[in-house]
């Protein structure tokens, strides 16, 4: 059983220099409330690896906005404009990363593939410096899995064994990361007793997840 | 009636019944409001929904169901709510009966280059590699020009989204069809003719004498 | 929608020498109507792909055992010593795979990935006449990717979009083998009217499923 | 008390609180029965189970929930259903904290084989490589001899399951422990001298003057 944590104790388990993982697509199924406990804590040096870096007002879009981020991987930037002014301002790192690679690189970090053998980003920028294989007559880039050091989720529902369920498209990337952070916290929208989620109904099984936040007051 | 709208319209009557489609955000995302009335068609959008709905009336929208804009949507009877992995699971692997997508440039291989301007504009690629790589058809809808430069071009300038040959082309001006012979006028733009369709494009084009006027739904 | 077929119906559509992934393990979750249609049809020389062969009077078993299938690809034949003596007399092929690389080359059949890279079988029998691949000094086994004529699915509740649902131990290699068939018959406890499974339960998109079984009488 | 007796109470010592243990099937699932009442281990079953519980009272058994051997189980609060994917990802990524597994041979290198005996016995390698290969502590649960042989010996004569070292083998005699340099006995059984242990391993061992006698659960 897991003792929900609030969220600063979280956010005080996250060093400087740490890569995240964080759930989201343009901040929808984002964990915000942790997003907020790290801006108080205001770590340096982070990387973030999410879909997009939303907007500059909105889930990792603030972290990129207050320093806090030397290193992106993300599929997407186009909607904030400050991760793309620091990027040419030399403060930020870049690795853009087509979405579903991204999402297949995290599945093999958690799963224990070696890599991703995809069709997608052959012969563009995407491909330069990786290395390509020929399987019966294709090419396929070959990706290189990713973790992360945490994995910072949202979700709708969890019990207290941590078995996590999700809602519409704030799904995204939180199962996935779910099986790719050394540490796991969720951000729950409720916590129900144990027994209160039916087996079939469980998307991220409990023994992924670490720690849980407490609910909203 | 304007440019786009006359795009929009003609890139519905490649929506078949029974179909599973992807519209990109902005121009192609206008597909939707030209479809027959009861056409039997699923809408994906990448973030994760199947069965994509209109948007919903005010006061009425759910922060948990976006588009992959981040626009409020709904979901039609018999909507899936589904994670990244799937979501692309679906569209690398051949799953997506059609997206319809934005171009910078197309050139005379059917190569299609929409993600980036180097040095001006890198909001990156989302999901637009893995929906050209793997897309059963890959429609390109786009205006014919842009500050009066073609966009239909020998070898693409910018660089390319993939090096797989798109399936059609739907400017205001014209349908045009990539084949292994080269690109290949199948429709005149309404009142347009095929003059004014060569003058307008800076690839060489294939143009039957017959290539019949445009039906728009 | 999808008019429900019944079995008779959708064995029809199976001809010799298909390629079969049918769901199962041990029998559990096996589409157990399709398999007595298969049965009463006859057709020769069939490839399964399952997870085992389960016992000779249950699931895909009674189809070794009727003589109908000339190969196996599965991960364990143990409990079925009719498979065990027909490939000891030459008169099946059996290819053993570890379990999860087996539904790992399904997956990726059905995503578009190239292949698998994975270290389980590194320097076992399952290695011999393998390309391996060493990344980051680790070495890996190089899988291909499986993919069936045919998906042979059993699930809980379907409604009459194809969408799914799978209780318990009965998901197992299902929801897999649904994105690898190329074309994906269903067998449905039960079938549920548009709308009943919310977005959120569904596990195998309707899009994925060409056609149901209607329900047992 | 019987030999497999003595092993499974002495493997049940190994489980940790708060882990996910796989017990395969035969020896290694009485390990169960010899746990401390209360004691919070979630145990997966590969075939889809997280929180596999007891058998069912008679007559409550249900078709779609077993565990790999195919017998009814029950799944206790907290439980989680999985699919193949899930179920092999949490093996294959380092999820799983501990496997227990029958064994035919284990050498001095710390290898397993157990999963056939050519042209004698081939039932497939079912998930025993994947277990072997992605779970983070390797348990071999055996009796120390077959028909007068030991299992224990120079090296492997039987294909192997993986090349990686396993962490323990509990056996009625004696527990081991592969290292770098060779196997080390680290208990006695309950009234075995290092004497009897010796002659019944045809492998080097490593035997400290103040092995202890096992403690059993």
């Amino acid at each position: 059983m897991k003792k929900a944590l609030k969220p600063a104790e979280a956010a005080e388990m996250i060093p400087d220099g740490a890569v995240l993982l964080v759930g989201g697509f343009m901040g929808v199924g984002s964990p915000h409330r942790l997003i907020d406990a790290i801006l108080t804590r205001g770590q340096r040096d982070l990387t973030i690896v999410n879909n997009d870096t939303a907007m500059p007002d909105r889930g990792v879009g603030r972290l990129v906005c207050a320093g806090l981020v030397s290193k992106v991987i993300t599929s997407h930037i186009g909607l904030n404009p400050v991760t793309q002014q620091k990027m040419i301002a030399g403060e930020i790192d870049v690795e853009l990363v087509p979405q579903g690679t991204l999402v297949e690189r995290i599945r093999a970090g958690g799963v224990g593939l070696g890599g991703v053998l995809t069709a997608t980003g052959v012969g563009t920028l995407v491909a330069e410096g990786k290395q390509t294989i020929e399987i019966d007559g294709e090419t396929f880039l070959i990706e290189k899995p990713i973790r992360g050091d945490f994995a910072l989720l949202a979700c709708e529902r969890a019990d207290y064994v941590g078995n996590l369920e999700y809602t519409l498209t704030a799904h995204n990337f939180n199962p996935i990361m779910a099986l790719a952070g050394e540490t796991v916290i969720a951000e729950p929208h409720h916590i129900v007793p144990l027994g209160m989620i039916p087996p079939d109904a469980v998307k991220t099984p409990g023994v992924l997840v670490d720690h849980l936040l407490e609910r909203a007051h | 009636m304007d440019a786009k709208e006359i795009i929009a319209r003609r890139v519905a009557r490649e929506v078949r019944p029974g179909s599973l489609v992807n519209l990109g955000i902005g121009l192609p995302s206008l597909v939707a409001n030209h479809l027959p009335q009861g056409v039997n068609v699923f809408f994906q959008a990448e973030n994760g929904v199947i069965g994509l709905g209109a948007r919903p009336p005010e006061g009425m929208e759910d922060e948990n169901l976006t588009d992959a804009g981040g626009g409020f949507v709904t979901a039609v009877p018999g909507a899936a709510s589904i994670d990244s992995a799937m979501s692309f699971g679906l569209i690398r692997g051949g799953h997506l009966d059609m997206t319809v997508l934005g171009g910078l440039q197309v050139d005379a291989r059917g190569y299609l280059a929409n993600w980036m301007v180097p040095g001006r504009m890198v909001p990156g690629m989302g999901g637009a590699m893995d929906l050209v790589a793997g897309a059963r058809r890959v429609l390109v809808a786009m205006v014919h020009t842009a500050r009066g430069e073609s966009k239909i071009v020998p070898e693409c300038t910018l660089p390319l989204t993939a090096t797989r040959r798109v399936s059609l082309i739907v400017t205001e001006l014209a349908v045009i069809e990539p084949t292994d012979a080269g690109l290949l006028l199948r429709e005149r733009g309404p009142g347009v003719d095929v003059e004014t369709i060569r003058a307008a494009t800076a690839a060489q084009l294939i143009t039957p004498e017959d290539a019949p006027e445009m039906v728009l739904a």
